[in-house]
C-alpha cells in the first residue's frame, strides 16, 4: 500500500519545521545548550521531506551525522529532537545520543550515525528483512557525497541490486564532504551514473525542489514495494550554513558561491510556487509559519524544561537481558 | 548416547532452530546449495531455499552491515564467515554499530545476530586462515563471545545464541570440526555464563579454551600418575564470563593456569587472571600462569606451525612447573 | 622551557621530521589545505604541497591499504585519522597486511607506517569518536603503540615514531591537546619501551595510561596530605610495554593500581596485572587493582558521559581503597 | 624507461613454465608434499605472462590467493616457489607463507595473499610512491572477478584515479569465485565498464592471448610510466582446474564448459600461432619444451632435498628491530 500523495501545504510545513528547528539549534548552540557536534540540514529540507511524502510510518530510515532533517520528516517531534541535542532524557534517544545519533524506531527512525557509510549496508539490511518477511515495506539510506567513495556504497548498492531488495538509496550531493569538494574527491562527478556499474537505476534530481525530490521517491518506493528492487536517487543540493556549528566557512568556498545556492533555497521556492498556483493562500502559509514557530518555540522551552538523564542508567541495555 | 562430529552437532543446532524460527537466515559465501566451506548448512539450501541460505559475493563488511540493518528489523541474520581472518574487514560494522545498537537505542532495538566460523591454528592454514581475535570481541561491550570445546555444548550454544538477542560471536577451531562426542538430541540448549568443569581435581585448576580442553586433557594422562590433580574448567562462554565457577576452584586448588592458544597481550588469560587476582587473592599459593600461542603472525611450514601453538606437551610441562612453584 | 600545547608540540614534531625525510607524507580528511580537523598540519601543505599532505576521500580502509602499499615501496606514509572510530573500517588491512609483512617476508620489507589520531571520552563527543581501542593492537602482534600524557612526551615519541620501521598507532586524548608544557626543542626523542617516573612515592604504585596521568596527578594533591605516597609511572608506550620499571616500583610499595580511562576487559590493566602476577607475585601485600571506564558504548549527556570516565575524584577513592588493603 | 618487447618465444617458456610448475604441484599435493590450500593457475598463463613482459624487474606486483603465476613471471625460481609450497627454508618466503603467501620483493613480487582485495589498495599505494619519489615505476594489481565486488576495488581504482598513480589494475575474470559465478555475484556482469565509475580507462581482452593481454598491457604501463594515470584491464578467462586442489568440480559447472575453454588454452594457442606465422620452429619449440620440464623437474628435487625451517626461528622478523 502507497502512502496517499502529500499535501502541499504539509510538505511546506514539512520543511519550515526543520527549518525553523534548526535555527533555534543554532541559537541553542550558541547559548552553549548543545554539548556535541551539531551538524545542520539548512539548505537541504527538500531532500528529507519529499523522499519521507512517500514512505509509511513503518518503512525504515538510515541516516547519517546530518540527520536533524531526516529525523523530523521520518515522524520524531520537534520536542524529541531539541531535547536530545540538549542531552535531557526525554530526547528521542534518551540523551545517549545527542545531534549524531537520533533513535526513534517507533517511526521508522532506525538511527543517525556519526561514521560515512554503515547506513547504505543497513538499508540493503532492512530491505532484506522486509523481502524475507514477504512485506511491502521499503529501507531508506540518505548519505552525503562523501559516503559514494566509500566501500560500504560499493557493497551495498550491489547487494540490493543483485537481490533486487526493496531500498532506497538517497544522496544528497551538497558538493562538499566537510571542506573537500566532491569534484575532487571522486574520479566521476556524477553520482547517479553509478547506478550502472551495479545495474541500478540512478537517477538525478534537483535537490532543493522538494516536489521533484517527491516524484523521484514515488517512483522509486513503488519499484520497490512491487518487487523490482532498488534505486539511486542524486539529490543535488547544498548546505548554507558551515559543515557544522561552530566552524568556519569561506576557505573552502565562496560567499558568492554560498549566496548564489540560497536563492534556490527550497522552501521559498515551494512557498512561491504554491501561490502562484494558487494552491495555498498567502493567509494560510502565514498561518502555517506562526504555527511551526510556535511549535519549535515550545519545543525549546520543553527541552530546557527537561531532567537530565539519570547516571545510574548509564550502562543500561547494553545486552539485551 | 550418539556420537556427532561438532560439524554434524551444529548443523543439526542451525537446522532445528531454522525449522523453528522463519527469520533466521544464513549469509556467507558458498553457504548454498554448495553447503558451505565447513559444511555448515549441508541439505539446508534444499530445504529452505536462496533467501534463507544466501551465497554472498566476496564483501564481508558489506554482508555484515546488510546483516546488521536485517537484525534491526526483523530477522535474525547468521553470518557464516569461514574463516575469522576474513571478517575482519566489516570490524567497524561490528564495533561501531552491531555492537551498540541496542544501547544507543535505550533498549528500543534488539540484535539477534550472529557470526559464526573458524578461528585458530593447525593445517598449514598460515597467517590469513588462522586468527582466533576474540579477545577483541570480549574487550569491546556488546557481544557475546562463544568458544565451544565438545561437540555438544556445541550444539547446545549454537541453538541458545539462535535464540539470543544479543550479537554473539561464535567461533570454531578447524581442528575439532571433525571430533566425535555424545550430543543430545532435540532440545538441547546450554545457557552462556556457565562454565563447565571437565574434571574435579585438586591440586592445580586449568582453564582452558576453546581446542586447549582437548589439549589439557591428552596432558593430564601423563600427570595422574605424578600425582598432579588436575581441575580443569571449560568457560564455554568468554563474555559473560562465569568467574565464580573459576574462583571456587582456585579457592580449592590455589594454582591457575589459563591455556589459551591465541596471543596474550591483553588476551583471555591476562582477564581471567586480573579477575581471579582481583576477587580471590588470598587463595592464591603461586602466580597465576598463563600458556598462550608464541606473538608472531601464524607461520605456514609445519615445523614453524608447530612452534607457535601450545600442545599437549607444553601444557603438561605447564602444569607440572606451577604445581612445583 | 618554552611552553606548548601537544598540538604545537607533536605539529612541531611532524615538520622537522618532514624536513629531514622527504619521504614522509601525510593521508587524511582535511589535512591539507585546511591543516586538520586537530591543527595537526597547520602550515605544512604551504611548505610541502599537495603530494605530501594528501586530503582523502572518506575512505578509511582505502587509504589505510594504500599506506600499507606505500609503506612497503620506499615511502612513510603517516595515515592522519582523526577519530580512532573511523579507522576501524581499516583493521583489515591493519590486523591482515600491516602488522604481518615484515614477518611474512622474513624481514624483507619494512612497514614505516604512522597511524596517528584521537581516541578517549570527552566533550559529549558521544560513541562514534570517543573510541581508545589501543589494546587490539596490544594483542595482535606486529604494532608498536604509543599513547602519550605530556607535550614533552608527544614530541618526542612522535620524532621516535617518524624514524621506526614498524607500524605505530599514536594515540592522543583529545582532552589533552590544548595541555600545555615545557617542550625541548629541535632533537628531542623519546625511544620506546621506557616508562616515565612521573613522581616517586612509596605506599602506593599508580599506572596511569595517557590522560588517567594528569588525572592521578589532580587525585594525589588530595592524597599526600593523608600520608598516602603515590608512585606514579607512565609507560608512555604500551607496545613495548616497559614491565621492568613497573616491577622494580611493585618491589618497593607491594601496592599497584593501574589506572586506563577505556575498557577493562582484555585490557591494559588486565595485561599489566597478569606479567606483575608472572614476575613479581611475592612482592605483592595487596591485590592488583584496575580502574577502568564502565563498559558500555559512550553516552552522549555530561551527567551520562561522566559516568562512564574515572575521573580524579575516582582514582583518588581507589587509591585510597588499596591503600587500605 | 620501457622494457623492450618481449621475444615470442620467450612468452611461450614463461606460460610453459607456469603450466609445468603447477602440474608438478598437482603431483607433489597428491603425494602429501604441500601442507596448506593449493591454488593453481592452470588457463590463465597468459595473463601474468602478458602483463608481466611489460614491468621491469623494479616495477612491483601485488597478488591473490592464485598468485604461482605471478610469481613465476615476475621473476621467481621454480626452486623457490616449489620450495615454498614444500615449506622448506629455501622457498621465497623462507616456508613462512607457502601457497597464498609467496614474497620476493627483491624482484618486486611484493606479496600474494590469503585475503581477497587488499592487493589493489596496494598497488595504489606503490603508485603512490612512485609518483611521489618521481620514479616511472609502475605498481600492478592482479585480483580476481571475485575482489571487483570488494569495497577495496571501490576504494583503490576511485584514489588511483583522482590521483593519477601509476598503477594497473588486472582483473582475472575467470567468472568464479571460488563456486560462485560473477554473473550471480555482481550486478554489471562487464568488470571493464567500471572504469567508468572512476573516470578510469577500462579496457577488456581476450585472457587467453597472451599477446592481447601484452599489448593491453604496452598502453597501460606508458599511460603509468608517463603520468597519465592508472588503467583498469579485464582479462577474460578460465581455470580448468578446480578452485584448489582436492576440491571438487562440475557441481557448479558443467564438464562440457570446462572442456570447451581448455580449446582455447593460451599454451596451445601461442604455440600454434608461432608456428603458423614461421615465428618459431616446431624444433625451436620441441627444445623449450625439454628444457622447462628438466627445470621443473630440478626445482622438484631440490625442494625435497632442502631443509625445514628452524623453529627456533618462528618468532624472527615480528618487529623490525
Ligand atoms: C568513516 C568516517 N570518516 C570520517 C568521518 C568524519 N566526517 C564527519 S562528516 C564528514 C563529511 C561527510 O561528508 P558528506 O558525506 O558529503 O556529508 P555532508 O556533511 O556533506 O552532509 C566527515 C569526513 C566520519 N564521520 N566517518
Ligand atoms: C576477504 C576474503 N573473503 C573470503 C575469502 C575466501 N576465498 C578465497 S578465494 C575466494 C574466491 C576468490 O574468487 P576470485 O577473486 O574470482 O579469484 P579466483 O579464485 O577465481 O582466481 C574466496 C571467497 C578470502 N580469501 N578473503
Ligand atoms: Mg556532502
Ligand atoms: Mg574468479
Amino acid at each position: 500500500m502507497t502512502p496517499a500523495t502529500p499535501p502541499p501545504l504539509t510538505l511546506y510545513r514539512q520543511m519550515l519545521r526543520i527549518r525553523r528547528c534548526e535555527e533555534a539549534l543554532v541559537k541553542a548552540h550558541g547559548r552553549g545548550l548543545i554539548h556535541g557536534a551539531c551538524h545542520t540540514y539548512v539548505g537541504q529540507e527538500a531532500v528529507a521531506v519529499g523522499v519521507c511524502a512517500w514512505l509509511r510510518r513503518d518503512d525504515v530510515v538510515f541516516s547519517t551525522h546530518r540527520g536533524h532533517g531526516h529525523a523530523l520528516a521520518k515522524g520524531v517531534s520537534c520536542r524529541e529532537l531539541v531535547a536530545e541535542l540538549f542531552g535531557r532524557a526525554t530526547g528521542c534517544s534518551r540523551g545517549r545520543g545527542g545531534s549524531m545519533h537520533l533513535f526513534a524506531p517507533e517511526v521508522g527512525l532506525m538511527g543517525t550515525s556519526g561514521i560515512v557509510g554503515p547506513c547504505v549496508l543497513q538499508a540493503a539490511g532492512a530491505g532484506y528483512s522486509f523481502k524475507l518477511l514477504k512485506s511491502d515495506r521499503v529501507g531508506v539510506a540518505f548519505f552525503g557525497d562523501g559516503a559514494v567513495n566509500n566501500g560500504a556504497f560499493h557493497e551495498g548498492l550491489n547487494m540490493a541490486s543483485i537481490w533486487k531488495l526493496p531500498s532506497l538509496f538517497v544522496c544528497e550531493n551538497n558538493q562538499y564532504a566537510t571542506e573537500v569538494p566532491f569534484r575532487y574527491a571522486a574520479g566521476n562527478p556524477s553520482v547517479a551514473s553509478r547506478g550502472a556499474a551495479y545495474a541500478m537505476p540512478g537517477i538525478a534530481v534537483d535537490g532543493n525542489d522538494v516536489f521533484a525530490v517527491g516524484e523521484a521517491a514515488r517512483e522509486a518506493t513503488r519499484r520497490a514495494r512491487s518487487g523490482e528492487g532498488p534505486t539511486l536517487i542524486e539529490c543535488q543540493t547544498y548546505r548554507t550554513r558551515p559543515h557544522a556549528e561552530g566552524m568556519g566557512d569561506f576557505t573552502y568556498r565562496t560567499r558568492e558561491e554560498v549566496e548564489e545556492w540560497k536563492t534556490r533555497d527550497p522552501i521559498r521556492r515551494w512557498r512561491e510556487r504554491l501561490v502562484a498556483e494558487g494552491t495555498a493562500q498567502e493567509a494560510e502559509l502565514t498561518r502555517v509559519d506562526a504555527e511551526v514557530q510556535d511549535e519549535v518555540d515550545d519545543a525549546v522551552r520543553f527541552a530546557e524544561a527537561s531532567a537530565w538523564p539519570d547516571p545510574a542508567t548509564a550502562c543500561d541495555h547494553v545486552y539485551s537481558v | 548416547m550418539r556420537q556427532l562430529s561438532f560439524m554434524e552437532a551444529t548443523l543439526e543446532a542451525l537446522s532445528e532452530e531454522m525449522a523453528r524460527d522463519a527469520t533466521i537466515f544464513v549469509l556467507g559465501e558458498g553457504i548454498g546449495q554448495r553447503g558451505g566451506n565447513f559444511r555448515t548448512t549441508v541439505g539446508l539450501y534444499d530445504k529452505y531455499g536462496p533467501e534463507r541460505l544466501r551465497d554472498t559475493p566476496i564483501c564481508e563488511r558489506g554482508f555484515v552491515g546488510l546483516a546488521c540493518g536485517a537484525a534491526m528489523t526483523g530477522t535474525r541474520p547468521v553470518v557464516d564467515f569461514m574463516f575469522l581472518d576474513f571478517v575482519l574487514d566489516a570490524l567497524g560494522e561490528m564495533i561501531n554499530q552491531i555492537a551498540k545498537m541496542q544501547y544507543m537505542s535505550s533498549g528500543r532495538l534488539k540484535m539477534p545476530l550472529l557470526l559464526r566460523g573458524c578461528g585458530g591454528v593447525g593445517h598449514a592454514a598460515a597467517t590469513h586462515h588462522s586468527t582466533a581475535g576474540y579477545p577483541l570481541f570480549m574487550h569491546f561491550p556488546g557481544f557475546r563471545v562463544v568458544v565451544p570445546s565438545s561437540p555438544a555444548d556445541a550444539k547446545g550454544l549454537l541453538k541458545t545464541a539462535l535464540r539470543c538477542d544479543d550479537p554473539v560471536l561464535f567461533l570454531e577451531h578447524k581442528s575439532l570440526l571433525s571430533l566425535k562426542g555424545p550430543v543430545p538430541d532435540g532440545e538441547h540448549l546450554v545457557p552462556f555464563g556457565q562454565a563447565r568443569v571437565v574434571r574435579e581435581g585438586s591440586s592445580v585448576t586449568v582453564v582452558a579454551v576453546g581446542i586447549m580442553v582437548p589439549r589439557t586433557l591428552k596432558a593430564m594422562e601423563s600427570l595422574a600418575a605424578d600425582g598432579i590433580s588436575v581441575e580443569l574448567i571449560d568457560p564455554r562462554t568468554l563474555a559473560p564470563l562465569d568467574i565464580d565457577t573459576i574462583l571456587a576452584s582456585v579457592r580449592k586448588t590455589g594454582r591457575l593456569l589459563i591455556a589459551d592458544e591465541t596471543f596474550a597481550p591483553c588476551g583471555v588469560g591476562a582477564e581471567i587472571a586480573a579477575q581471579v587476582m582481583e576477587g580471590g587473592f588470598d587463595d592464591l599459593d603461586a602466580p597465576i600462569r598463563r600458556l598462550h600461542g608464541l606473538h608472531a603472525p601464524t607461520p605456514y611450514s609445519p615445523p614453524l606451525e608447530k612452534a607457535v601453538v601450545p600442545d599437549a606437551d607444553a601444557v603438561a610441562r605447564a602444569i607440572r612447573d606451577l604445581h612445583a612453584e
